[in-house]
């Protein structure tokens, strides 16, 4: 196969590939995640969540998305039809657009670019304008409203996340995720350990980027409905919809890679041997999480009250069965083809993990107000990062000049910036307590 | 670009952007107005400097009905007024007709109307709390609220039948004796519910969200309340100790011991630590109660046919939301002459106007969830 | 059936029967089948035929323990002297009816006489304030305003008289809780309350013709006026 | 190479095309949208050139920042008033002057570069991690200018909050 075609478009062969599977699998995650959103708000909430269709409401995303795409697609009739059409596809272009640079497995990545971060960084910043346009093009006043709001609210956490994610960079040197990840492997010690309060920041700025959790504020304010989305449905409404939840992935993906170390196994320095195999014990344990995942579904299958929910339930089981067969089998495979198979797990792993804090948030906190949120971002997460930042700098430079060791100045850092942080929250709470004064 | 605004500002402050004041309308039919209340804002920008409530749309002429049915027939429709305290209705109303006759419920009664009407406190404050926090965003609190009070209504089903409107108090008494099992659920209900109302307070009150959200919002000093006639847990807020239950003891109250939770700021924060903290009282009351209800005759000797001797008389109780009364005028005849319901809820709408003013937008939703009105009773 | 008797009574005694008597007839047919499907089961068979057979007697008998004799006791005590002394003969009477004290004044003193209780008798809250409406006397509204005294712990009822067109002074200066109450007022009854900021209907429809909790206000004929108005056609009423 | 000069064509035509389109749209917001594309068509160029760090920059500072200011400037000052003023002013005779000043310009810019229309020889190689050369360039080499830059910046956005503070 390698000779027919000439080196160059070969080159593109994989790329396009790995983008294809991406588009095409994205959608699907994206409805698994809204399904596993709703079971996890229904079981903080001591309820069952979606249950009736497919086996524990496993078949619920196929059911919205044929339902998604059933609605009718109303367009306003004073709208401005070409920016009306264009801003959902300025959105999911953009946000799919962020997938080119993250690294899902030391392999599978569509383009290793030397300023991957910043590409992410700047893509999915373009995000704004399919909500923007959005809002204006609704032609009404409340979803124009809207929609600046959530620009103004992208716009100053993007600050905020930004610095939280230079102070993982200065650890990294380099801007590509691949040598990030690497960077990682080096030191032997995941970035989040370095900089936890980067790490808090990047979270903090990312659940506001995304629109969601406390921050939800432009979809959830009493006379905005539902913000720039309001006069969209149908399709044209889960386009949106599902920007949202690729934006959610990314995020989560440039934390994992920053801070959790991307694909790399929790680890990932130590080598041990089980006795009389050449498997170490961490390797084996994604094949063995998932048999037992098969395990359980398949033990359900016979349990559930409808026939076609049994044949789901055991094809669910039958799936998670193939995985794990895959997982183990690269145990035996050799050292490349083990890396890139459960890299990928761990990185899935990961980015789920790091979701479901999005979740919990989500039902755990009521919703900010705008100007307290406005507060927040400006008064106490930029300052804190750059505080953060600069301590970090300080830090690595003693690190590297005094030859301490890194977790020791690392540590020091953090310290000094706890007491920034406590100082910046003191004062903050004095601020807000007066809302009404302060504008008059 | 005018000075900087020293001057009073004009009626239209027309900023650099243009951005004159705007009218903005919420409801009848919005998710957040506890029912068909439209409110009429007008805005500076975010602030909000003059709001009207428009109401009267679930006007059913409920004072107009009394007049042409007899006074057990009118029992049932004062359910239907304040839908979520429907037993606590049922009590001020039988009472006052008693009052009027100028006889008494036996003892027995009394007792068993007084855990009930607790109980339904509870209730009533559950829902306010549920709809109040997800107004302001917390997903959770609702379901665990619904929860609770999912037990008070099987209470209430096992006794009389009804979940809602139950019509569980008759003129003179009760109308069923209570049914064998009824301590046992009571008490199984308040032992349960003080964890649960931990569990509220660890998800909500030391949340700085929530706090952030709720203090210095909707402010109503003391002597507004007063001067507005706003009476419950929204005067207790505002510094003012008083309950009618130990002002005017009615039914068994006299004989329980129990607080009257007070605060001084009556901000939205402090309406909802005083109505927590009168949910403990209340379980406080249910369990002195269950303790030993007393045996005896469960209705008073009073005719099938009540004829009133002429007169009037006004008789007002402890509701869920602030003092309900019943101004009752008879003539002698088996059908109330005049029959006027105080309704709490509508007087203190009325203060909604003094909270809002001068506050944000997003507070108005945290204003009427703090009211705690429900729009059966404002319209009548 | 067990109301029916005592309905004609109370239709021909009552002395609002003129305009009232045409609807009246017809509530018979209606209350009948409620208070059937009210009495619960339980209420043993053999009383219930007893009860309509002798409809006197109950009358008698029910209320042994009636302790309120039918007419009020005039009250006289301190605070209704002291009124007296200050506002003289605009108090008319005081009486004490169900352990409760009423006291008549005459309606055009009304605010002087409010400021006065909320001023010095330290009644700081206006409870409610409402309306009955006595069609056959000349002056036919009574408006009562009940107010309610943290210090004293005790409520006091003040009724005026208030003619047809006749405004009554509006106390909305004293009580702000007066606004809402007092519009509610004029909606039901169309009693003119004089300087009051915004006075318009509550809760009725702006356009609403007649006031509702009048006891000449005919439902029938609103309702046939507003069919006939609306939807052009006769209604079946 | 084909797929190169293609590439190139294919940017610097939309970048063109899109422009006069802005100019001509009557419609503010449909203005901004082409001025977007412009952008991001040159930016386009930019990674042609091997230029990463170029590229991200334009995006990032011309289309994520100063064109959102735009759009949001554009929203928030209600336009039905300026669309019915009449767009253009009558100084046609300026105008005119101007347009053949600028013909003359790229004529003489087309002659002389006349060779390499068409690019046929490859761009020499940059280094792989421009990043950190134009990291050295700013901090090393022209540490000054890059300080009053950022001096100037400061002192412009401290103006605009100053402005905006008087008037609320």
């Amino acid at each position: 196969m390698q000779h027919l075609l000439s080196p160059s478009i070969m080159r593109l062969v994989l790329p396009v590939l790995y983008a294809v599977v991406i588009v095409a699998v994205l959608p699907l995650m994206a409805g698994y995640i809204v399904l596993m959103e709703r079971k996890v708000m229904a079981d903080m909430q001591a309820r069952l969540g979606p249950m009736r269709v497919g086996p524990h409401g496993l078949l619920q995303p196929i059911a919205d998305a044929v339902k998604l795409l059933l609605k009718e697609d109303i367009i306003p009739e004073k709208a401005d039809r070409l920016m009306f059409w264009l801003a959902p596809l300025v959105s999911v272009t953009m946000a799919l657009l962020a997938y080119a640079a993250l690294p899902i497995g030391p392999a599978f990545q569509i383009a290793d670019l030397n300023i991957g971060l910043l590409f992410i960084l700047a893509v999915s910043s373009l995000g704004i304008y399919g909500i923007v346009l959005g809002g204006w093009a609704s032609n009404s006043h409340y979803s124009l409203l809207g929609a600046l709001r959530s620009a103004a609210q992208l716009v100053s956490y993007e600050t905020a996340a930004g610095l939280g994610l230079i102070s993982a960079l200065l650890l990294a040197g380099s801007l590509s995720m691949h040598d990030i990840v690497m960077a990682q492997y080096d030191q032997g010690m995941w970035f989040i350990f370095y900089v936890p309060i980067g790490f808090f920041i990047y979270m903090v700025g990312s659940i506001a980027e995304t629109n969601r959790a406390p921050f939800d504020l432009p979809e959830a304010e009493s006379e905005l409905v539902a913000g720039y989305m309001t006069e969209y449905s149908g399709f044209r409404w889960s386009l949106y919809f599902l920007a949202e939840y690729a934006n959610m992935i990314i995020v989560a993906g440039i934390a994992t890679t920053l801070f959790l170390g991307g694909w790399l196994r929790p680890f990932a320095g130590y080598h041990d041997h089980m006795p009389g195999t050449s498997i170490e014990l961490l390797d084996a344990l994604p094949a063995l999480l998932v048999f037992g995942v098969a395990l359980y579904c398949l033990f359900l299958a016979p349990k559930q009250p409808v026939r076609i929910q049994k044949i789901v339930m055991a094809l669910v089981g039958g799936l998670c069965l193939a995985i794990a067969g895959v997982l183990a089998g690269s145990l035996f495979a050799s050292p490349a083809v083990l890396q890139g198979v459960h890299g990928a797990f761990w990185f899935l792993a990961k980015v789920f993990g790091y979701l479901y804090f999005f979740l919990w948030f989500r039902f755990t906190f009521p919703r900010y107000r705008f100007d307290q949120l406005m507060r927040l971002g400006w008064r106490f997460l930029i300052p804190l990062a750059l505080v953060n930042l600069i301590t970090m700098a300080i830090a690595l430079l003693i690190s590297r000049e005094w030859g301490w060791s890194l977790r020791l100045t690392s540590i020091l850092a953090i310290v000094v910036t706890l007491a920034v942080a406590m100082f910046l929250a003191k004062n903050d709470e004095v601020d807000s307590a007066v809302p009404v004064a302060e504008s008059e | 670009m005018s000075d900087p605004r020293t001057t009073e500002p004009t009626n239209v402050s027309t900023t650099v952007l243009g951005a004159d004041e705007i009218i903005l309308n919420m409801g009848p039919q919005h998710p957040s107005t506890h029912g068909v209340l439209r409110v009429k804002l007008k805005l500076d920008g975010e602030r909000v400097v003059d709001s009207e409530c428009i109401i009267g749309y679930l006007h059913r002429g409920v004072e107009k009905i009394a007049e042409h049915r007899s006074y057990q027939q009118f029992a049932p429709y004062v359910d239907r007024m304040d839908y979520v305290a429907a037993v606590s209705n049922g009590l001020g109303y039988c009472e006052a007709v008693e009052k009027l006759l100028g006889t008494e419920a036996p003892i027995r009664a009394r007792v068993v109307r007084t855990i009930l009407t607790e109980l339904q406190r509870i209730a009533s404050h559950l829902l306010w709390l549920g709809t109040h926090a997800l107004d302001i965003g917390a997903l959770t609190p609702v379901f665990y609220c619904f929860r609770e009070r999912e037990e008070i209504l099987k209470i209430f089903e096992k006794y009389c039948g009804a979940r809602l409107t139950t019509h569980a108090f008759r003129i003179g008494g009760l109308q069923y004796e209570t049914y064998d099992g009824f301590e046992q659920d009571v008490k199984r209900f308040c032992d349960d519910f003080v964890h649960r109302i931990d569990e509220y307070e660890t998800l909500l009150t030391e949340n700085r969200i929530w706090v952030g959200r709720t203090k210095g919002v909707g402010i109503l000093s003391a002597a507004d309340a007063i001067a507005l006639g706003v009476t419950g847990p929204v005067l207790r807020a505002s510094g003012v100790k008083w309950d009618l239950r130990k002002a005017m003891p009615y039914a068994a109250y006299d004989q329980y011991k129990f607080e009257v939770p007070t605060r001084e700021t009556g901000d939205t924060y402090d309406r909802y630590v005083v109505r927590m903290e009168e949910m403990r009282q209340s379980r406080l009351i249910c369990l002195q109660g269950i303790e030993n209800i007393p045996t005896g005759p469960i209705m008073a000797r009073i005719g099938k046919v009540l004829k009133p001797p002429p007169g009037e008389v006004y008789h007002s109780i402890e509701a869920p939301k602030g003092e309900l009364g019943y101004y009752i005028v008879s003539d002698g005849t088996t059908q109330p002459y005049r029959v006027r319901v105080r309704p709490p809820s509508f007087i203190n709408l009325q203060a909604f106007d003094k909270m809002a003013r001068g506050s944000l937008v997003a507070d108005v939703v945290a204003i009427i969830g703090t009211i705690d009105i429900v729009l059966g009773e404002v319209d009548r | 059936m067990a109301n029916d008797p005592s309905e004609k009574d109370s239709a021909s005694k009552t002395p609002a029967s003129g305009a009232v008597g045409k609807p009246a007839a017809e509530k018979p047919v209606e209350p009948s089948q409620a208070p059937s499907a009210a009495a619960n089961p339980s209420a043993p068979p053999a009383a219930k035929p007893a009860a309509p057979a002798a409809p006197a007697t109950p009358k008698a008998a029910a209320p042994p323990a009636k302790e309120a004799p039918p007419k009020p006791l005039p009250l006289d005590n301190e605070l209704v002297q002291r009124l007296k002394a200050r506002f003289g003969d605009a108090i008319h009477e005081a009486t004490l009816d169900r352990k409760q004290a009423i006291v008549t004044i005459a309606a055009d003193q009304l605010r002087e006489i409010s400021r006065y209780c909320r001023d010095d008798e330290k009644f700081d809250m206006l409870v409610d304030l409402t309306a009955v409406d006595w069609p056959k006397r000349e002056k036919r509204f009574d408006v009562i305003s009940i107010l309610y005294s943290f210090a004293k712990n005790e409520r006091v009822r003040l009724k005026a008289h208030a003619g047809e067109n006749e405004p009554v002074p509006s106390v909305c200066e004293i009580w702000p809780a007066a606004n809402w109450l007092e519009r509610e007022c004029y909606d039901m009854f169309g009693i003119v309350f004089e300087g009051h900021p915004k006075l318009t209907r509550i809760l009725m429809p702006d356009e609403w013709q007649g006031y509702p909790l009048r006891k000449d206000y005919d439902i029938l004929k609103q309702d046939t006026d507003w069919v006939r108005e609306n939807l052009g056609i006769e209604s079946g009423q | 190479m084909v797929l190169n000069s293609i590439l190139f064509y294919f940017f610097s035509a939309l970048a063109v095309g899109s422009a006069i389109l802005m100019v001509t749209r009557r419609n503010v917001v449909h203005g901004a949208v082409y001025l977007i594309t412009t952008l991001l068509a040159t930016a386009g160029v930019f990674l042609l050139l091997q230029a990463e760090f170029l590229f991200i920059v334009q995006v990032i500072l011309y289309v994520g920042g100063i064109m959102v200011l735009f759009v949001f400037v554009i929203m928030l000052v209600n336009l039905d008033v300026s669309l019915l003023q009449y767009q253009f002013n009558r100084q046609r005779f300026v105008a005119g002057v101007l347009a053949l000043a600028l013909g003359a310009q790229i004529f003489v810019a087309i002659k002389m570069g006349q060779k390499s229309l068409f690019p046929m020889t490859r761009v020499p190689q940059m280094s792989p991690k421009n990043t950190e050369a134009v990291a050295d360039a700013l901090f090393g080499h022209f540490m000054l200018p890059f300080e009053i830059a950022s001096i100037l910046l400061l002192v412009a956005m401290i103006g605009a909050v100053v402005m905006a503070k008087r008037r609320v």
